[in-house]
C-alpha cells in the first residue's frame, strides 16, 4: 500500500495539469479520503501537514467561489508589488468588502512568481495600503492567511522585514472598519501575523498556527528537525487548542478529510461564517469597534500575578 | 593608557577577578575600567549587555524608579516540555539566577528629572525573550504612559518571541503595538531604543515602532536569523548586515548613541516635546 | 481579418482618408476601426491620444456631462517670449487650433449612473501642461467633490508645468495636493487615470496620489526625462523604463485598463464606496 | 583682470581647505565684493549665479549658528537615510523645532556624500516622516530649501520620486503645526517644493526659485542651453519677481554682496526673520492653521476668467 504522503506527493505533480489528470486526480484523492483517519484523531503533526497540503483551496479559489467583482490592486506605492500578497474590493454576499491574503499559488510557476506566500515587506506595506483604502471606503477588512512565514532573505531585511510587520501591528489596531481575518493554511509566525489583527480571528479546522515551525522549534529546542512532530505536539498550533487559549474566536469545520477533499463544502461553510461574522460586526458601534479590537487583544497571553 | 592589554598579553593565563577579555576585539582589558564604562570594551567600543537594573541604574536619576508590576512571571499556559526538560523548571532556574520574575522590568521614573514610563528587557531571563508575561507588562507600561500622558522608553534586548509559550508569544506582539497604538492617538512620545540583540519577534513589534528608534553602536538587529537567511539565498552576506549601523544606513534606525551619551540624549529629545 | 494591412503594405502609398499608420507598431490600419475602437491599434494595442471631449465622451453616461469653469484660460503674468514668440500667441493659436481655453476640461457627471467631478486633461493644448488656469480648474474640480460629496475623477495627460508661467505653474503643484488633501480629509475617493504621457510636475502632484491610481496600457509615465536620466547615470535604461507596467511592477500604479474597460472599472471601484 | 566667474571657481577650489588657504581666500572675497555690481542692478541671470555661489552658507552653517542643540535623525523607515537632506530637532532662541533641509555639502566629498542636496525619493519621505514626528510633539516645522532638483536617476525613478514629492504636498496640507520655509539657495523646481509648502515662504534676497533651471528652459524653449540668460530673464526667479507674484511672503535682505561675503550678517538676518515668523505663527489658533494654508495655495496663480 502506498503512504499518505506519497500519494500527496502524486497528487501535488498532477495538480500542476489538472486537466489532462483529471481522472487519476479523483482517484488518488478518494484513496487519500480513505488513507485519512477522523480528524480527532489527527496528532498536531497530522494536522499540520494537512494544513500544508498543496491541493488545500487558497486565496485565488476562495475569491473565485465565495466572493464576486474581485477588483485586485497592486503595489505598497513605494517599491514594489509583492505578488505573495493579494488584496482588492469584492463583493460576499453583495456586501462589498475589500479582501487581502497571502497568495500561495497552485502550480510551480504560480509559486514561484508568488514566491510561495512568502511575503517581502512591500507585501505587508501594500496590505496596509489596502487596509487604509477599505477605511476611506468604509468597507470591511477580510484577510486571508496562509503562509509558511515572512521571507527570510536579504533583500527582506534590507527593506525592513520587522519595521513592515510591526507596522502592520500598531495600525491594523486602529483601523476603523471591521477586520475578519481567517487562518486557512499554515498561520506562520509574524508573516501570519503581520495581516492577523482583527476582530474576529476565524480558522479551519484544520489549519494551524504558530510562533514557529514545528521543524524550526524541533532544531532549536531538540537541536534535531526530525523532532518535528513533538514539537508540534508541545507547540498547540491547532484550532481546537487555539480557541482554548482564547486566540482564536471560531472553528470553520472542514470536511471530515480535510478542505481539499471537498471544495465546495469547504466554501459553503467559510462563506457562511463569514457572512455571519460579517452580520455580527455591523451590528458594533464605529467608534467602538478599535476600543474592542484593543481590548480584545490586550487580553490575550496566560501569566501569573 | 593602561586600560587594555596589548594583544600579546592572549596567551598568558590572567587573573579574572582583574582582568576579561572583551566579547568582540578579545583584547583583555581590566574589568574595573570595563565596569566604570558601564560594559563598554574601552579598547574596542563594543557595548557589552547590560542586565535591567544595570540600564536602569545608568538611565534614570538617582532614587526615581519604581517598579510595576514587578510580581507578575510566566505561567506554563502549554505545560510545555522539550530535550532539556520542562519550560516550569527552566523558569524556576532563570528566576533563582537572575532574581527576576520574568524579561522585563517595568516601571515609572525621570531621566534628568523628566517623568517616563520605562521597560527594560534583560536578555539573561531565557534570551530576553517575549512571553505572555513580557508582553503583559509592556502593555502596562504603554497604559501607564497613556494614562499619565508621559512618554515611553522601553530598552529592547531580546531573541523573539518565547516559544515555550507557543500561539500566546506571538499575539504578545499584536497586544504590545495595540498599546502603541492608542499612544499614537494621543500624540504621547513612544522612544525605544534597540540594544544588542534586538531580533525577531520584538524588532517585530514595539521595539521597531518607536516615533524615535535608537540603538547602541554595533547591536545586532534583525528579523530572521542570518543562518536562516544564508541557508534561503545561498549568499553571502555584507559583513555589517544587521548591525545597527547597517539599520541607520536602511532608514530604520534614527540614531546610533553611545551608551554614554543615551541618557542625555533622551532628556534632550524629550525636552522637545511640547504639549 | 482586415482591419489592418501587413507589413509590407508599409512601402505602398496611401490613402490618408481610409488609413492610418499606428504611431506604436506603425502598421497601416483602417482609420474607421481605428476610430471606432477609441483611437486604440487593433493590431499592437497601443492607446492614442484621445482629446478631453473625445474621452467625456467615452466615459461619461451620453447627456450626463455639465462643464463647469469653462471660460478659465491662461493669462500672461510673467509676460513670457521665447526664441518662438510670445506665450499669448502660442495660447492664441492654441485654442484656435483646439477651441479649448485651458489643457483641461472640468465638470460633473455621471459614470454608469454614479455621480461625479471629473477633470479631463488635453495633451493638444501646449502638450497638456500645468498653468495657473489647469491648476485652478483642478482645485475648483477638487473642491466641487468635496462641497457634494461625490467622487473625483481625474485623466491625466501632460508633459508637465508650463514654464511659460515660470514660478506660478510650479505652485499649481501644490495647490492642487492642497485640494486632494481635503478630500482625503473627508474620506472622498480620489481616482487618478494616467494616460500617455503624465510626466514632470503632473506626475509629482495630483496624478501620483489618487486613492487608486489607474494607468492605460503603455502609457509613459515619469517624472524626470529618459534623456535627462541617461545624461546622469551614463547608463542603459530598462525597454520597459517608465510605462505603466513598470510602474505597477514597483508598486506605483494600482491596476492598467485597457480603454474598453475604463468606464465600467471605473464604476465598479465607485460602487464599492460605502459611505 | 580675472573674471568673476575665474573668482569663483578659486574659491571654490580653496574652500576644500580653507585652512591652508586662508589668507588667499580673504583676499578673492575681497576682490569678489569689488566686482559685484550692487544687488539692485543684477540681472536674473547673475542672481541664479549668486544664489549657486558654493561659498554661500548651507544648511549645516545656519545649524551650526543659528539653532542650538540640534539633534539628528535618520532614515525614512523604509529604503534608506538620504543625506541629501537632513533632519531633527533643534531650538531657535530657545524655541523647539524641526529643522529639515536640503543638505549641500561644502567640500567634494561633503557634496558626492550627499549628492550635491538632489535628494532621492527617500530623502522626500525621511522629510515627511520629520514633519509627522513634529506634529507629535508639537513643534514648528522650518525647512530650508537648496537645491538643483530632486535627483534625475534610474533609482529615483523607480522608486517613485513623482509620488515621495506628490505625497509631501498632500501631507504638508494637512500637517497640524506651523511650517516656515526658507529658500536660501537655488529653489530647484519639485524638488525645492517637496519640503516647500508651507504657512510662510521666505527667500533670501539672492536666492532663486524656478519652475526649471534657466539652461533647461533655454534648451527647451530656445533649442540652445547658452539661452540660460535670456532663460533667467523670462523666467522670473528672483526673490523680487516672487513677491510681486505672491509665492513668497518675505524677503531676507543679504548682504549688500551676497550671502557669502558676510555670514554673520547673513545668520542675524535669517534668524531674526524666524523668530519674527515664528512669533507670528503662534498666535494662529491651531485649528485654523491648515484652513489657512489651504487658502494660501488656493490662491495662488494668475489666469483670466
Ligand atoms: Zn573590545
Ligand atoms: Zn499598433
Amino acid at each position: 500500500m502506498v503512504s499518505k504522503i506519497e500519494l500527496e506527493k502524486k497528487l501535488a505533480l498532477m495538480s500542476n495539469s489538472p486537466d489532462l489528470f483529471k481522472r487519476e486526480i479523483a482517484k488518488v484523492k478518494k484513496e487519500l479520503a480513505e488513507l485519512d483517519s477522523q480528524p480527532q484523531d489527527r496528532t498536531p503533526w497530522e494536522t499540520v501537514k494537512l494544513a500544508r497540503n498543496p491541493l488545500r483551496p487558497v486565496l485565488q479559489d476562495y475569491l473565485g467561489a465565495i466572493f464576486t467583482d474581485f477588483t485586485e490592486f497592486h503595489g505598497d506605492r513605494r517599491f514594489s508589488d509583492d505578488k505573495a500578497i493579494a488584496s482588492g474590493f469584492a463583493r460576499i454576499g453583495g456586501e462589498p468588502v475589500m479582501v487581502i491574503g497571502h497568495n500561495k499559488g497552485k502550480t510551480i510557476e504560480e509559486n514561484i512568481e508568488r514566491n510561495f506566500g512568502c511575503a517581502l515587506p512591500d507585501g505587508y506595506r501594500k496590505a496596509l495600503r489596502m487596509m487604509q483604502l477599505a477605511e476611506r471606503f468604509n468597507v470591511p477588512i477580510i484577510t486571508f492567511i496562509d503562509t509558511q512565514g515572512a521571507f527570510p532573505g536579504l533583500e527582506a531585511e534590507e527593506r525592513g522585514q520587522a519595521e513592515a510587520i510591526a507596522r502592520n501591528l500598531v495600525e491594523m489596531a486602529r483601523i476603523k472598519v471591521p477586520i475578519i481575518c481567517v487562518v486557512v493554511g499554515e498561520g506562520g509566525s509574524g508573516g501570519a501575523l503581520g495581516i492577523g489583527v482583527g476582530d474576529r480571528i476565524l480558522m479551519l479546522s484544520n489549519a494551524v498556527y504558530s510562533v514557529i515551525s514545528p521543524e524550526g522549534c524541533a532544531g532549536i529546542l531538540w537541536r534535531d528537525g526530525t523532532k518535528a512532530p513533538l514539537a508540534a505536539s508541545a507547540l498547540k498550533p491547532t484550532a481546537p487548542s487555539l480557541q482554548e487559549l482564547d486566540v482564536i474566536d471560531r472553528i470553520i469545520e472542514e470536511p471530515a478529510d480535510g478542505a481539499h477533499t471537498d471544495y465546495d463544502a469547504t466554501f459553503a461553510a467559510v462563506k457562511q461564517a463569514l457572512l455571519e461574522e460579517l452580520k455580527g460586526l455591523k451590528k458594533i458601534p464605529k467608534a467602538k469597534l478599535t476600543k474592542r479590537r484593543f481590548e480584545k487583544f490586550s487580553k490575550m497571553g496566560i501569566y501569573n500575578e | 593608557m593602561a586600560w587594555f592589554s596589548t594583544s600579546k598579553a592572549k596567551d598568558k593565563k590572567f587573573n579574572e577577578d582583574i582582568w576579561l577579555s572583551c566579547p568582540k576585539c578579545k583584547k583583555h582589558i581590566f574589568k574595573e575600567s570595563w565596569l566604570q564604562e558601564h560594559k563598554v570594551c574601552p579598547a574596542c567600543g563594543h557595548h557589552g549587555k547590560l542586565t535591567a537594573w544595570e540600564r536602569i541604574g545608568i538611565t534614570l536619576d538617582e532614587g526615581t524608579f519604581t517598579e510595576l508590576n514587578g510580581a507578575i512571571k510566566p505561567a506554563d499556559p502549554l505545560e510545555f516540555n522539550d530535550a532539556k526538560g520542562s519550560y516550569k523548571d527552566k523558569v524556576a532556574e532563570t528566576t533563582e539566577k537572575t532574581g527576576l520574575n520574568e524579561s522585563v522590568v517595568t516601571g515609572s521614573g525621570k531621566i534628568n528629572g523628566i517623568p517616563v514610563s520605562i521597560a527594560v528587557m534583560d536578555f539573561r531571563f531565557l534570551g530576553g525573550s517575549l512571553s505572555s508575561g513580557t508582553g503583559e507588562k509592556i502593555l502596562r507600561a504603554a497604559n501607564y504612559a497613556y494614562e499619565k500622558s508621559v512618554p515611553l522608553i522601553i530598552f529592547s534586548a531580546s531573541g523573539g518571541a518565547r516559544m515555550h509559550e507557543g500561539i500566546l508569544s506571538l499575539m504578545q506582539m499584536a497586544k504590545t503595538c495595540a498599546g502603541v497604538a492608542r499612544l499614537n492617538d494621543r500624540d504621547i512620545p513612544f522612544i525605544s531604543v534597540l540594544t544588542d540583540p534586538t531580533t525577531g519577534g520584538v524588532s517585530a513589534s514595539y521595539a521597531m515602532v518607536g516615533d524615535l528608534n535608537l540603538a547602541e553602536p554595533g547591536a545586532l538587529i534583525a528579523f530572521a536569523g542570518r543562518r536562516v537567511i544564508e541557508e534561503t539565498i545561498k549568499q553571502k552576506l555584507p559583513d555589517d548586515f544587521q548591525t545597527a549601523e547597517y539599520l541607520v544606513e536602511h532608514g530604520f534606525i534614527d540614531k546610533i548613541v553611545h551608551r554614554k551619551e543615551m541618557k542625555n540624549t533622551l532628556s534632550r529629545i524629550l525636552s522637545f516635546y511640547n504639549r
